[in-house]
């Protein structure tokens, strides 16, 4: 149901039933290894390119969701998932895999939370009974599908981030399945693309910022709810500076949020000791933050209502050397235990 | 070319933005770039003065295999995935002496093996080194040809 | 791991290298490190009346840009070399002209070749300490000096 | 000779300086950071700057890619003293020819024996 200019609410609070969670060896070193379902201690992960690996993360993924709810391909109606690399082919190859009738989005890295949305709206209105959904990243495909070969000894800045190996995928059911208390997505809200003129692609964060403020304080005036109604808001992948500078641009807004309900998925992902420049980024580290960490939480209890945030940029190496800016986008979706 | 101007909006947030941006420690990559690049230099006249000592090179002559020689260093550091390590460490104290030209023809040789000898490899071998090539032919060429009529002038 | 293996197995390539080496002389060892200012060279069948490899020798060391100098008088021509010091290294090319024009002037009869390459230095060394030892005879004296000429007027 | 060496890590030193301020300074990427620097090496090969530069400083100098730049303007100034203005074009690359092809041998042969490690 729309509600203000942009928001969805979702009545029958559709739930997410089961999630798997796959990384690759540096996430394995990260600080949320514990909340993966499974790691690969090899970026190829047996396969011969990396686009195969990415694609490898996607099914394993998908698969492990599956089979934490004893379901079958067929049970499911609808797959919606995107990435990074060209035309998103490991999303649509892993689709040919699986065989579930497949939506491919692209959203940059807030793929996840786009599709988490429109699935979520799909399952609301009886367009499924399950969806699956999330999404994923590979560090060296997207190396070298935006940057430079992965062996090349460019410098990067400090304001850097580094692209997560990893796949996030969770299967939406319809609200009235669990009765159980059970992680629920209850309202979204779309956002719009922003461009504020940052040309620097080795700064997304700084880019993202300001379409990651203004979805969310597009989220509080058409709900008309304040900060204090989440335990958190966590944002996908805006790292140091772009956190900064959307605490700042909210603030400037007359939101303000305390440090610990304000978080970002790129700054939680890694440890402090590995060399990530400025954060983590890519549609995988949303993905798995939220699938894995941050449900594990919600499920202990440390959290009851959180709003997620993915950002995105929505550039390509085309775009950026034709001297083009980076217009970006975020898509916030509320998540409630209950 | 995207070069419409900014909005005012864009303007302020740029300001903003630009104090939480991570500033780059200029001090510490100039000196990382001055010890590294210094340090590949003098690999190189250790090279080259192996080849005088030992073989039948003369100082004008031993530049070539010199070359030659750290290109093929570079080739092991970069295959066994130690020369993106430096070159985060070093920046253009590893990119600016001739390793860092091998490093960006080796890395993109083996990059896009997955596409094949002939497309992959063939095709993508000078995708960052090329314009380097382009360039210093280039511009080699107009100072030799301004040159050359100077020359023929009987300017200089 | 790797780290380590890259800086072993250059390391082992120089040593054996290093061993392989031919005997060397004392002079010939140090030849690229400091001063050694060997006495000339003179091939020439009538020492008597024709020598002058010492006088030049004593002439060209007295240019203040030079630390060091080798002379070798063969039968047709007479090889000069000599180390600049190395803050004058900027003008190579300028104290060759310099000293070719003197040269000319003093002995205008006389071919003249100069050098400045530490390689041409070395092997005239190299020469010398085998002349010394007796271990050339100087009928192949003459022909291992036409190398040494040889192998000056190769470039790049 | 030890002063060449220490010569050799200062001057080459000092090159990479100014690629590192390209970099930082005028935030150029490294592709145009190289291509600047190889002109540059052009330019100061045509005022004759340049090879004194590497009787001063040997390896220091030639290392750089700055001598790529220098290396082209000598083969083709060689050439064009034979050939005249012809030689322009065809002498280029009589001297650089060794860093271009060891670079694409050994790319090949890294081709064939390398994985990228990512």
């Amino acid at each position: 149901m729309l509600q203000g200019s942009r928001s969805w609410v979702f009545p029958t609070h559709p739930a997410i039933l089961s999630t798997g969670v796959v990384g690759g060896p540096f996430e394995k070193k990260g600080n949320l290894a514990s909340d993966f379902d499974q790691f690969y201690d090899d970026l190829w992960m047996g396969q011969d390119t990396y686009e195969k690996a990415n694609r490898t993360l996607i099914e394993d993924a998908v698969q492990i969701a599956l089979d934490k709810q004893s379901l079958q391909k067929s049970d499911v109606q609808f797959f919606l998932t995107g990435d990074l690399i060209n035309q998103i082919t490991p999303s649509s190859f892993a689709a040919r895999t699986n065989g579930i009738p497949y939506f491919g989005l692209f959203g940059a890295c807030s793929t996840s939370m786009e599709g988490l949305a429109l699935s979520a709206f799909l399952v609301n209105y009886h367009g499924a009974q399950h969806v699956v959904t999330g999404a994923s990243s590979h560090n060296s495909a997207t190396e070298r599908q935006f940057r430079y070969p992965t062996e090349y000894g460019g410098q990067k800045p400090p304001t850097a981030q580094w692209t997560v190996t990893g796949a996030g995928f969770a299967v939406i059911g319809e609200g009235k399945s669990v009765t159980a208390p059970a992680p629920r997505v209850t309202s979204a809200t779309i956002g719009k693309v922003m461009d504020m003129g940052l040309k620097d692609p080795f700064n997304m964060g700084g880019a993202m910022a300001p379409a990651a403020a203004d979805t969310i304080a597009g989220h509080f005036q058409d709900l008309g709810r304040d900060p204090s109604y989440y335990d958190l808001i966590i944002t996908g992948d805006l790292a140091k500076i772009g956190r900064r500078t959307a605490v700042e641009m909210l603030k400037e807004k007359g939101y303000n949020f305390p440090d610990h309900q304000f978080k970002d998925c790129g700054l939680l992902i890694y440890g402090e000791n590995q060399p990530v420049q400025s954060g983590a980024s890519g549609p995988g580290c949303s993905a798995t933050v939220l699938y894995g960490h941050l449900l594990n939480e919600m499920k202990k209890g440390t959290y009851k209502r959180i709003l997620v945030v993915a950002t995105g940029a929505l550039l390509s190496p085309l775009t950026f050397q034709q001297g083009e800016t980076i217009p970006c986008i975020a898509h916030a979706v509320s998540i409630e235990y209950m | 070319m995207g070069k419409s101007p900014k909005t005012p909006e864009q303007k302020k947030y740029e300001q903003l933005e630009k104090q939480y941006e991570t500033k780059r420690p200029l001090l510490k990559n100039v000196l990382k770039a001055f010890f590294v690049g210094g340090f590949f230099c003098l690999i190189g006249q250790v090279i080259t003065y192996i080849f005088i000592y030992f073989f039948n090179f003369t100082e004008q002559t031993a530049g070539n295999p010199t070359v030659a020689t750290m290109v093929f260093i570079s080739m092991l550091l970069t295959g066994f995935g130690v020369y993106d390590h430096i070159g985060q460490f070093a920046g253009a104290g590893s990119a600016v002496p001739v390793t860092g030209f091998g490093n960006s023809v080796i890395s993109a040789a083996i990059e896009h093996k997955t596409e094949g000898y002939v497309l992959g490899v063939g095709g993508n071998i000078f995708k960052l080194a090329g314009s380097v090539i382009v360039f210093g032919v280039f511009s080699a060429f107009i100072v030799a040809l301004i040159k050359t009529i100077l020359i023929q002038l009987g300017v200089i | 791991m790797n780290k380590k293996r890259i800086i072993i197995v250059p390391l082992t390539i120089l040593v054996l290298i290093g061993c392989a080496n031919k005997q060397d002389g004392n002079d010939s060892k140090i030849a690229l490190m400091k001063k050694t200012d060997p006495p000339p060279i003179e091939l020439v069948d009538n020492p008597e009346t024709d020598s002058y490899g010492h006088a030049i020798k004593r002439e060209i060391s007295k240019m203040k840009e030079l630390y060091d100098v080798a002379v070798i008088q063969g039968k047709e021509e007479t090889l000069v070399v000599y180390k600049v010091k190395h803050l004058q290294r900027f003008h190579m090319k300028k104290i060759e002209k310099k000293m070719d024009r003197y040269l000319e002037d003093k002995y205008p009869d006389e071919d003249f070749i100069l050098s400045s390459d530490y390689k041409i230095f070395l092997e005239t060394i190299r020469l010398k300490e085998k002349l010394k030892k007796g271990s050339i005879p100087k009928k192949d004296a003459e022909k291992k000096f036409q190398d040494i000429v040889k192998l000056q007027k190769e470039k790049t | 000779m030890l002063a060449m060496f220490f010569w050799a890590f200062t001057v080459g030193g000092i090159i990479c300086v100014i690629g590192q301020l390209l970099f930082d300074v005028a935030k150029l990427t490294p592709a145009h950071t190289l291509s600047l620097l190889v002109v540059a090496g052009a330019v100061f090969s045509g005022f004759g700057l340049y090879e004194p530069l590497i009787d001063f400083a040997g390896a220091g100098a030639t290392i750089p890619i700055t001598s790529f730049g220098n290396a082209l303007v000598n083969g083709a100034m060689q050439e064009s003293q034979e050939h005249g203005i012809v030689g322009v074009l065809t002498g280029m690359f009589e001297v650089t020819s060794s860093g271009i092809s060891s670079a694409i041998i050994f790319g090949f042969i890294g081709a064939l024996l390398f994985k990228p490690k990512g």
